[in-house]
């Protein structure tokens, strides 16, 4: 079975930089932000995504809900 | 004579032990001293703050809503409390984790590089007592005696090693704080 | 003289009582009181006493109850929903007649609330907060080092009277830290050990029953005009109260605990701005010390009441006084404290300055 | 030839008449707590925790400094004063309403603690004081003062099993149940008292006896009928057994 | 007209509540109410309402709560003990403002105290026996009749109100029999449905939520003030009392309940032989009359307050007499009710008779 | 080719932001609640009973009408609701103080009811709203800031098996332990909570789920620490399991 | 006029019962009525006994210390109660338990051999009826008439049966009630 | 093994008359008395002396704690 092709959006605003979804990444797709959010976390950020395999792994276990998971379809 | 404090920041930059120490050193120098925290849920992306009212007479109320000076190590903390400076009043600001200045031109404003500072002394984790030493430093309000016997106290136990960091750490703040006055 | 320490109210308290010679502490966490439980977890090991974190305020005040009935020095500490809880259980207590002291570390109500320093269970500290005809000896201290002199008074009353003493304190008393002298610590060997109606073991003597209960109503009736007595001596002999700068006084600011220390300034304030305002702080708050505030408020222009509650002494206060003066009342509620300027402009404004 | 006594009322019982209903086993319960202080020896420093029920005046009956405590919360009263007192022998005695329905925090609490105190557990289906309500072991489509059609499961909930609760509970060192409706029955339930005691007096842990009860009153039923009833109609619902031993055989 | 029924207090209580539409009902036996749960768990089944025997009290006043939440109209009731184990409760359905009927049929305290008849819940009924600021509307029925026209009463004042009522009955209220006459059955379809606040399900709405708590000080205050305004409003519409023989009277005798009831004979007896006496009988113990009687009872020779408590009521009797008469005072407690030539007796003696 | 939205936060949540801890579990299982409720389809006739502990603020985040119950009392509000309401759907949410400790006669006996309600059992350790004191589920030897020296048993008793107890109580139609420290757990643990809502939904009686849970604050772990000592330390205390499922593999 | 009765026994002799039919009839007959119960733990060796107030005006107090009729079943009731009857009042005795005599000549004393009656009848369970009949028997403070339909209201329903069994003993314990007047 | 030899004694003041003692009395030894007891009951009665082989069983199930139970032994 080919490796499905995926994305994540992060909510950067909602995230709180617990660093859950990048431990379980099985990728390494997602890392911190150098930035700081309004809260004054360095929150996650979607970085390699080329690397994702929609696995959703990160969104199970992020605590805060802020993931979105795509996965690449055949178009219809 | 009274003055009012209120340290601010998050729960884990140590805003409550600032608060302690000086009122230990206020009690030390013979001042009536009350310090009283915020409290609430172990919450978690609020501010948490403590109020310290140093005084040469009994002190009426441990909670107040304007102070002398006011101490904010992050952002939400500066929006929060700016206005609360009396005019006149001293504002100290973390510069290291706040990118803006304070819209106040009626008060003294104090940036302090707190981290930056700590960081060169070796120890993240004084950054507090950077800013403590800047605040006597600014105000003069307590000596650094007292402020040192405070702290010796404080640590004295477990954690006595770390006594001789911390009081390099305020030393340097109390450089930064005159400085800034001297400007 | 014993050195000044700065500790905080709740560890204040704990201390306090290991001095008086408690030995014994049963409690359940709630905001915001949870540093004297967590300081008598780690005190009363360290006196060989005896620390238990409950499953609930229900099962502490029936622990409470039992520690009690053996005579000994007992504690506890929670806040107004715990409080509440405890209800059935201190109306036990005292028609049972057991000393204890209990601690209220009030705060915004009613309901869960929040957890900001309120005044507002006046009325179920002193009205009696359970069912029948009962009272507590109330007690309310406005910084810490009354705190700690009120903790040792209120086990020597409870001992004294075989009756439930309750510190009714607040978010601030609570959570505030200010340097306070402790006493020297009491030897529990020298205290009262109650061996004429304890529960302790029925050895080579009758047995000691300790209830409040009684299925004959004639009986019972006469446990509580014993009681009525008990309560009247108390009343008799147990007022106790601050008068501040009353003498020549126009204006009478009354107000108990954070706010009667609040109201100091707020004298000073208005002396300085010619206003002669004097404080009466009520320290019994059962016994309420109702003869004395109607012989002060006689001729007055104003008795201003300040409480953070919607108006609860302001009745005892209304007792006292009578026609005798008019009575103004402010009030801060759900948690919030108000300052001595704002104090200080209501009676301004009731004097119609 | 001469006669001597081999059974009479034990000392750790008072004079005072009981009060319950002719018949009722709450007097045969009674009186074995009572024999196995005396056996034991214990009687001097023993503290009894009444409850609130039939047994409400438990505290006149035995022999020992006594109690009454809130309705359900004996446990907790009795581990105050085991805290204060580590060295005093303290027991409560409770019914089914008591300890099964306002008293299940605490009982189930001083369980799990392992509180060194012993519980007489009267199990007799019903709120016998306040005049035969369902009690939480009321039995399914049993007529009661408050189940006037029989009590249903699905608005009335199950006959609740508390020892089998209890035994999951770590600081249990003795945890039986027994009946007592006939003379073999009572002897075994003194062995199991006797040992829920014991687990208290060598520091073992939480003790407890759960003890199937009558209540002919609110029973309706005749006192030797009430003791054929409890074994056909409750002793299938509440099977005997020891749960939880911890104390041995050796004594 | 309706028929006439001999029926029991607690059973008076019970069909009233189904007849205002009550369809829940909660609660846990306890002497003397055993009968108004029993004729509850009988009479929901027959017209499809719910009743349920709780697991405690505490659990009780929670599944009110929980009821109540709903916008249905819900029932429980205790008596003392029971009362006071649902303080917590009772003051966060107040804080969250849910409309309830509870019934306390008062019995002798404190503690365990005995099942006879008392009074001596009154200020815990009214002044707050749970934590907070919050008030109970508090209705005293002093014959069975009137019960049952309270009940109604009081379901219809908690839904106006968003409030909690308690009926304040005693050990007499709760077990006798008398003959009464019950009201037409309400359609439950046609009550109040709440539909603005009640939890149903946020069906193509925003969502409701209920609560008395809010973290943030200054919203609780707001919530708090609310409820101030909401007190005020009852206090200024909802007061109610019984007059009776008071237009020529020299002496006013205050009572509330069971012992208003009795009063009212000791005032034909004594009118008998000659001596002006009159009723005041609070039907509100909260909100008190006390305007009201502040007027009756000027320059009267006596205000005669019988209670059996310690002196409860007397309180708020004071607040409204202040100096105007000599307020005496005559207790029964742990149970005993006096007879009306008991009472007379008191009354000729206090005159110097 | 085009990317399609497989996951996404459900509608059964609000806007508003948690206000747990960075990394405290407590987010996961609302998620997965929230989840379940999108699924069955039943958020417009869901009613939340939040607890009073870090959730309480669980009445802001479910987009359902929402009430917070006393402490302990969830079950007793639920109950209430469900009586008054039988066509609602009813869950509580609490925490391991608030349904361990204070709230033990009142979880038991909603389950001995067969009560259809739900309930969301989030077992974390300790107390973490009032600042991370003993909870009745706290480890033995763990320090809390009400067990300074560490858990003993004999003074502070055992860690406490709530559903083992509970599993006694016949009215219970499903009842399992989760954990939702790795993705593959938060899947399962969210089958669990579907069960235990069907449970309820198919009129077959109570159901609960209890969810090991982390509290990086007061268990001083930095998040991913505490996701490996959840599976260290109280896994072997909390065996994972189904213990009752009444409810079956059609759905 | 206000007539106060108590009536007292063993829980199991329908005292209680007794009560509260002549508080039925007598409100059928137009009176004020109160009917008050002793309560208790279900116990059991103690009296149990109830109250009844008839008046013709309000009732103003359900409970009283003394009464103008009073009914003793058993022993201890005698015993406690004999001395509450008011002067020229009734003081009925069920004869068939109680082997002994009251201690009052104050008072009208009537004897009613209950069980036996009762026996005669062949339901020793109307024993409290044959008392009732010989209360309004002696005492005429009720019409027979609204006391069978006090009875026949009472007893409607389920054990309706019973009624015809009841009457007779009503009966029955009125001709007692009345002859013992005569004599 | 031959039978004890027994004897017991009722405190018929005490005794409620529920007859349980009868009722598990092997040998029936034991009868209602005819008269009444202060209570009201009609109390147990050791009537049949002879037949009482001391098994205690009347003891045990009594809940008032009436009876006192004799064995005969050989006299020292
Ligand atoms: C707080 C409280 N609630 C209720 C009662 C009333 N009450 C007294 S005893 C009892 C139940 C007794 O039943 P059980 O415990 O089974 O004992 P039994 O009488 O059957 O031996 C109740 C509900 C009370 N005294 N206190
Ligand atoms: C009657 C009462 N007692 C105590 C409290 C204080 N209190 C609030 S939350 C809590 C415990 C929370 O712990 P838990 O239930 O385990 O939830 P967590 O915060 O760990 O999720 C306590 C004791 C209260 N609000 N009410
Ligand atoms: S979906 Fe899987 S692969 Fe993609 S970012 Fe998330 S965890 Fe990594
Ligand atoms: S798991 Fe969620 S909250 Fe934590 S870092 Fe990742 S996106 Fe942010
Ligand atoms: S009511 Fe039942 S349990 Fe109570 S004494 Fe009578 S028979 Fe025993
Ligand atoms: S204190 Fe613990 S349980 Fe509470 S939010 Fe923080 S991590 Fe979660
Ligand atoms: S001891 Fe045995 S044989 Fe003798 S009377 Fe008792 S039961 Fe009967
Ligand atoms: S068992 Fe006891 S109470 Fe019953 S009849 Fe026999 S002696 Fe009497
Ligand atoms: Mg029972
Ligand atoms: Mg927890």
């Amino acid at each position: 079975m080919p490796k499905a092709k995926g994305m994540i959006e992060v909510n950067q605003e909602r995230c709180k930089g617990c660093g859950l979804c990048i431990s379980v990444c099985p990728t390494k797709a997602i890392e911190f932000s150098d930035a700081f959010n309004s809260k004054g976390y360095h929150p996650a950020e979607a970085k390699y995504m080329d690397k994702c395999i929609a696995c959703s792994f990160c969104y199970y276990i992020c605590p805060d809900v802020c993931i979105t998971v795509y996965r690449e379809i055949e178009s219809a | 004579m009274t003055t009012r404090m209120i340290f601010a920041g998050f729960g884990g930059q140590g805003v409550m032990l600032m608060g302690q120490i000086i009122s230990l050193a206020g009690m030390i120098e013979g001042k009536y001293v009350t310090w009283m925290p915020s409290y609430g849920p172990e919450m978690r992306g609020g501010t948490a703050n403590c109020t310290v009212v140093l005084s040469d007479e009994e002190v009426a109320s441990p909670v107040t809503d304007k102070a002398e000076v006011i101490v904010v190590m992050n952002i939400p903390s500066l929006v929060k409390f700016q206005t609360d400076v009396t005019p006149n009043g001293f504002l100290l600001i973390n510069q290291s984790v706040i990118d803006r200045d304070a819209d106040r031109s009626d008060i003294h404003v104090i940036k302090v590089p707190c981290n930056e500072v700590a960081d060169e002394l070796g120890n993240l984790k004084v950054a507090n007592m950077v800013m403590l030493g800047a605040v006597i430093g600014g105000t003069d309000i307590i000596s650094t005696d007292n402020l040192f016997k405070a702290l010796e106290k404080k640590l004295s136990g477990g954690k006595s090693s770390l006594i001789e960091v911390n009081k390099k750490a305020i030393t340097k703040g109390y450089e930064i704080g005159k400085m800034a006055l001297a400007k | 003289m014993a050195e000044r320490v700065l500790v905080k109210g709740t560890e204040a308290i704990g201390e306090a009582a290991v001095r008086a010679g408690c030995r014994l502490f049963f409690g359940y966490p709630i905001t915001p009181q949870n540093e004297l439980p967590e300081y008598m977890s780690k005190r009363m090991p360290e006196v060989n006493g005896s620390f238990l974190q409950t499953e609930s305020e229900v099962a502490t005040i029936n622990m409470v109850y039992g520690a009690a009935c053996t005579g000994r020095r007992v504690m506890t500490s929670t806040s107004s929903p715990g409080f509440s809880l405890m209800q059935e259980g201190v109306s036990y207590m005292a028609g049972a007649q057991l000393p204890a002291v209990l601690v209220n570390v009030v705060r915004g109500g009613p309901g869960l609330g929040d957890i900001q320093p309120a005044q507002s269970d006046y009325w179920q500290a002193t009205k009696g907060g359970g069912h029948g005809d009962y009272k507590l000896i109330v007690l309310a201290p406005s910084t810490l080092q009354e705190a700690v002199d009120l903790v040792s008074l209120a086990f020597d009353l409870a001992d004294k009277y075989r009756n439930p003493v309750l510190i009714l304190a607040d978010g601030v008393i609570g959570q505030i830290m200010e340097p306070v002298t402790f006493p020297e610590f009491k030897d529990p060997n020298t205290l009262p050990k109650h061996d004429d109606w304890a529960l302790q073991g029925a050895i080579g003597r009758e047995k000691h029953v300790v209830t409040s209960f009684d299925i004959d109503p004639v009986v019972l009736e006469k446990m509580n005009l014993e009681l009525v007595e008990k309560f009247k001596k108390i009343e008799s002999t147990e007022k106790r109260w601050e008068e501040y700068k009353l003498d020549d006084a126009d204006v009478v600011i009354t107000a108990f605990g954070t706010i009667g220390r609040i109201s100091k300034s707020v004298v000073t304030r208005a002396r300085q701005e010619g206003i002669k305002v004097g404080l009466f702080r009520p320290i019994t708050l059962w016994p309420f010390p109702y003869k004395r505030l109607e012989e002060i408020v006689k001729g007055k222009k104003l008795v201003l009441d300040v409480e953070l509650n919607m108006g609860q002494m302001l009745e005892d206060v209304k007792l006292a006084v009578k026609d005798n003066a008019p009575v103004a009342f402010y009030k801060r509620m759900g948690g919030m404290v108000p300052t001595p300027e704002e104090i200080l402009d209501v009676l301004k404004m009731e004097l119609g300055r | 030839m001469a006669m001597q006594i081999i059974q009479k009322k034990p000392e750790s019982l008072t004079e005072k008449e009981f009060t319950y209903c002719p018949g009722c086993t709450h007097g045969i319960a009674h009186r074995l707590v009572a024999e196995v202080l005396d056996e034991l020896g214990v009687r001097e420093k023993t503290i009894t925790v009444g409850p609130v029920g039939c047994s409400v005046f438990a505290y006149q009956f035995f022999n020992t400094d006594a109690t009454v405590a809130a309705h359900g919360r004996a446990p907790a009263v009795a581990t105050g004063i085991k805290r204060a007192r580590p060295d005093l022998c303290v027991f409560t005695y409770q019914g089914d309403g008591d300890l099964a329905a306002i008293g299940t925090a605490e009982i189930i609490h001083a369980a799990n603690r392992g509180e060194k105190i012993t519980t007489i557990f009267i199990n007799n289906a019903i709120y016998g004081m306040t005049g035969g309500q369902m009690a939480p072991t009321t039995l399914l489509g049993m007529k009661t003062t408050t189940t006037p059609y029989g009590r249903n499961a699905n608005n009335d909930g199950y006959p609740i099993h508390v020892s089998e609760m209890v035994k999951e509970t770590k600081g249990v060192a003795f945890l039986a149940r027994v009946k007592i409706n006939t003379p073999q029955d009572v002897q075994k339930a003194r062995k199991a008292i006797k040992k829920a005691f014991l687990a208290q007096l060598k520091g073992l842990g939480f003790g407890m006896v759960e003890v199937l009860s009558t209540c002919p009153t609110n029973w309706g039923l005749d006192p030797a009928s009430a003791l054929k009833w409890l074994d056909e109609h409750m002793v299938p619902e509440y099977p005997l057994g020891v749960f939880v031993d911890k104390v041995g055989e050796e004594q």
